[in-house]
């Protein structure tokens, strides 16, 4: 029922956002959508998940959105385009979706093949193999260690990547082509 | 009382799928329709957040609790979802960041974001 | 902003916590939510809190963009570094058992603390990076 | 050691992306890169002589962890035949384009561009190793961040544009991959791919299995650029630097379609994709229109790399054409094609990064009187156009062979001949250039020129060489090829 009510609240900041022209009020409204979303996942017993939802979401993100907004505009223009093929695109889609998940088992069961295989595999044996209670920790760090380097190379490009495109003198290229652009 | 209970949690279950998926279709719409290219990176983690909700909901157990193992608890919801979505989160976050700085880079070379525009000023 | 008392006797309580905060997070992570990522997060949250109230050119002061440069491979090398030593010790990769050659539960804690370590300071470095980048392009 | 090569051939160029990282000095970044990428390519070649050998596959468990439970590198022949080909592109590319990278990537970048090249190199060897399907995707967006950089350092400011609408497709793309691994996630429990493949045989006319299937098929057709949805390419390779455009043509569509064909068989299972399911039509719809509009659009290009990059559309569809086949030969072909185009594009990607070195410019229209001033450069463009249209005795043929072959065994005479009539559009795209560069003057008072310099002729013209001899000696590819579909079409058990 939470969860119900907090899909609401998500679904109402959604519609804002897509409606709204100013990107100030859409990068704070995303912030908002990040929070919601942390308590939702927080309801449904990822505590880890729902703090870094929170940290990443509505910390991280929208500090850099912000300092993007700083350095271009803070209005959007009017779409010049038609939304109808956007739109049937997205129907598309959602009907797949909702085809999907139709026969997907209940919220909760606890007979489903996510709860049967593999899953309790962590839960009974991450305290003797590794001595660390929080099951999500070692998964993250031991089971699955070789995503989270993984992980941690994602970042590391992205940073990398963010102080090549932002680092050089900033100076206007020409369209042509020819010109030196850094 | 509890078939009443029961059927309204039954019916609530694909009402939550539905707005998720609407969350998830909001998103990819705000992509695919707007041209401000900062308004269509929002649209993108929306699009991106919402898909954690497919994760997380199955690997929730009903009477179960946080995957800490503590003295007291039995049943604990699944870790391995959590896992992957926090992974997730981070790829995520950092996808953002380099499209916020090819967007800053964008806005100094053609002094706009809108991507209207930017076709119209060398495609057409 | 700079002279503003209240806020930066504010800064000079609120930092410090941020930071301890973000030390139990990473240290507290086998036993309760957190780890190195969001250890990170939250400690660049405090660096970036620094340099709203003290401008950057103190914050560059106390944390050189040099040192940050650096940081962000220099946690890749200690996570995947943690994954070369176990298989020199005779392990697969990231094999943390064999870290300890008695006990391998307590190995795997300890490679686990390694390599949190290793996350924590790609994040926080590439967290800060990012920052001072976005920051003096807009001057 | 030897037992330790599937992690080698991935960590090492991360390793050395992040030491990259910290030196940044130009010189030594490009000796770290190049002696990485042939360190991995000499593990990912002695892999193929121990799977050879040895039970067909080769299995590692990474943490020790046994899969399912833990992650799991699987090399067999299909994934090493992946491994060498985009190990042996990374290391000629790198050998070709010092120079190259000098001229087009400001100074104090150089050492940082390597490091982004490694990594991309990284994330590629990572998904065509993998047999986790939700460490194929880290590793996919590893590689991806990577490219959109390594994109949008290109000089032209479209680069940026480029390298942004790549980002969104992109990202689309591997999310709409995440939720259908999501999907077969919640009906399995498993991510381990072979685990999920048996777990998934009884119950894949499932509603959540179906909507698996095709969430991730849209989603790798996004990263390989199958029309319609090849949008972000053309603008990609065409403002990117040189060097980047010859690695990704060569290699980057090419890991999504072994991820796509590793579902598609290994996963899904070829009984079922093949007859009880529309993949093989919708396969050769779109393949044909990527065929005949990627080429027809490649004959009003302005700028020679957009129109290699809208022949790389329609190469795809070659590729893809073999899984709308559904059998053995078409398979082949189309997994000889993989190899074979990467060969070809990265050639003729490389010439052309030669003559924009000396010319400054990519228009066709700037390349008029080339062939006398730059005659090793034009003599192998005409080589690799030669390839491309598929003449006897280069590699462009064998593929188009074993497709064809393939359409007959269907039955399909109708499609043989329009894999010849599309063979004559390239005669035409290519013809142009070919005709400017030898048949028209070059303008009075333009630049005196020369051959570019002798790293990058030299590289080129192995690899333009490499394209006859593996059209003429096909043992190793279409060996290779060949055991790979044997493996994709072995019943499930």
């Amino acid at each position: 029922m939470i969860n119900f009510i907090l899909l609401i609240f998500l679904a109402a900041v959604t519609l804002g956002i897509v409606g709204l022209r100013n990107l100030f009020a859409i990068v704070v409204l995303s912030g908002g959508y990040s929070f919601v979303m942390a308590t939702l996942l927080i309801v449904m017993d990822a505590v880890d998940v729902g703090m870094t939802e929170a940290a990443v979401g509505a910390g991280v993100s929208t500090v850099l959105l912000l300092s993007a907004l700083h350095l271009t505009s803070t209005e959007t223009g009017p779409s010049k385009h038609s939304n109808l093929l956007p739109l049937a695109l997205v129907i598309l889609i959602g009907a797949a979706l909702i085809y999907g998940t139709w026969d997907l088992p209940m919220y909760g069961d606890p007979e489903t093949p996510v709860h049967r295989h593999v899953g309790p595999y962590y839960l009974e044996n991450s305290v003797r193999q590794t001595t660390i209670p929080n099951v999500v920790t070692s998964v993250l760090a031991s089971y699955r260690g070789y995503d989270t380097l993984g992980e941690t190379a994602v970042i590391f490009t992205a940073g990398i990547g963010v102080m090549m495109l932002l680092r050089g003198r900033r100076k206007k290229s020409d369209a042509g082509g020819a010109g030196q652009g850094d | 009382m509890t078939d009443l209970l029961n059927q309204l949690n039954e019916s609530l279950g694909h009402v939550n799928h539905w707005i998720t998926i609407f969350l998830i279709l909001a998103g990819l719409y705000i992509v695919v329709a707007k041209s401000n290219m900062i308004k269509k990176l929002v649209g993108l983690s929306i699009f991106q957040t919402s898909v954690y909700l497919l994760y997380i909901s199955p690997g929730k157990i009903v009477g179960g609790t946080v995957p800490i193992i503590s003295e007291g608890y039995a049943v604990y919801s699944n870790p391995l979802p959590h896992v992957l979505i926090l992974t997730a989160i981070v790829v995520g976050v950092a996808t953002l960041a380099l499209g916020l700085a090819i967007v800053v880079r964008i806005k100094e070379a053609y002094g706009t974001i809108e991507e209207d525009n930017i076709y119209a000023q060398d495609w057409d | 902003m700079k002279r503003n008392l209240i806020l930066r006797v504010l800064a000079k309580i609120l930092i410090p916590t941020l930071l301890l905060f973000a030390l139990y997070v990473q240290m507290h992570g086998d036993f309760g939510p957190g780890g190195g990522f969001q250890a990170g997060v939250i400690a660049a949250a405090g660096i970036v809190l620094y340099s709203l109230i003290f401008g950057l050119q103190e914050t560059q002061k106390a944390v050189p963009p040099l040192l940050v440069e650096i940081g962000v491979p220099l946690g890749v090398l200690i996570y995947a570094g943690v994954g070369v030593v176990t298989w020199i010790l005779g392990g697969n990769f990231l094999e943390y058992g064999v870290l300890d050659s008695h006990d391998s539960a307590h190995g795997q804690h300890l490679g686990v603390m390694l390599v949190e370590m290793g996350v924590l300071v790609t994040v926080f470095s590439t967290m800060i990076a990012i920052f001072y980048t976005f920051v003096g392009r807009g001057r | 050691m030897f037992e330790q090569y599937p992690v080698i051939v991935v960590m090492a160029p991360l390793l050395a992306a992040a030491l990259c990282a910290v030196v940044r000095n130009e010189r030594w970044c490009w000796i770290l890169a190049l002696s990485v990428s042939f360190t991995s390519l000499v593990g990912a070649l002695s892999m193929l002589g121990y799977i050879d050998g040895e039970a067909g596959f080769i299995s590692y468990a990474l943490g020790g962890w046994i899969p399912p439970y833990g992650i799991e590198y699987r090399v067999d022949t299909l994934a090493v035949y992946i491994l060498i080909l985009v190990s042996f592109l990374a290391t000629g590319v790198l050998f070709y384009g010092r120079q190259s990278v000098r001229a087009e990537i400001p100074e104090n970048l150089q050492g940082w561009y390597y490091c982004m090249y490694l990594l991309c190199l990284c994330g590629l060897m990572g998904i065509a190793i993998t047999g986790d399907a939700f460490n194929a995707f880290v590793f996919m967006e590893i590689s991806s961040l990577s490219m959109y950089v390594l994109i949008a350092l290109g000089r032209d400011r479209k680069a940026l544009a480029a390298a942004y609408q790549y980002l969104i497709m992109g990202t689309v793309g591997a999310t709409m991959y995440v939720i259908g691994v999501g999907l077969l996630y919640t009906v399995t429990g498993t991510l381990n791919l072979v685990d999920m493949g048996e777990r998934l045989n009884p119950i894949m006319d499932t509603r959540a299995a179906l909507a698996g299937m095709a969430f991730i098929i849209v989603g790798l057709s996004l990263k390989l650029a199958l029309f319609p949805m090849h949008l972000w390419l053309p603008n990609a390779y065409a403002f990117a630097p040189s060097v980047t455009t010859a690695f990704l043509s060569a290699t980057a569509t090419k890991v999504s379609i072994y991820l796509l064909l590793r579902y598609l068989y290994s996963v899904f299972g070829f009984d079922f994709v093949a007859n009880h399911s529309p993949v093989p039509a919708v396969m050769l719809v779109l393949s044909l229109l990527a065929i005949f509009v990627g080429s027809f659009t490649a004959i009003f290009q302005e700028n020679v790399k957009r129109m290699l990059a809208y022949s790389s559309v329609a190469q795809i569809g070659y590729i893809t054409l073999g899984i709308a086949l559904a059998n053995g030969a078409g398979l082949v072909g189309g997994l000889v094609h993989v190899f074979n185009h990467a060969l070809m594009k990265g050639a003729l990607f490389m010439l052309v990064g030669g003559i924009a070195f000396q010319i400054g410019t990519v228009r066709i229209e700037d390349m008029a009187g080339i062939g006398r001033k730059m005659p090793l450069t034009m003599l192998g463009f005409v080589t690799g156009a030669l390839c491309m249209l598929g003449v006897p005795g280069t590699v462009g043929f064998v593929g188009k062979w074993y497709l064809a072959v393939g359409a007959i065994q269907n039955g399909w005479w109708w499609l043989v001949a329009l894999i010849m009539i599309s063979s004559l559009l390239v005669l035409v795209y290519m013809g142009r250039v070919v005709e400017i560069a030898y048949f028209r003057e070059r303008p009075r008072g333009a630049v005196e020129l020369s051959e570019p310099p002798k790293a990058m002729i030299v590289t080129s013209w192995v690899f333009i060489l490499a394209c006859i001899y593996f059209g003429i000696d096909t043992s190793f590819t279409l060996d290779t090829a060949e055991s790979a579909v044997e493996i994709l079409l072995a019943p499930k058990p």
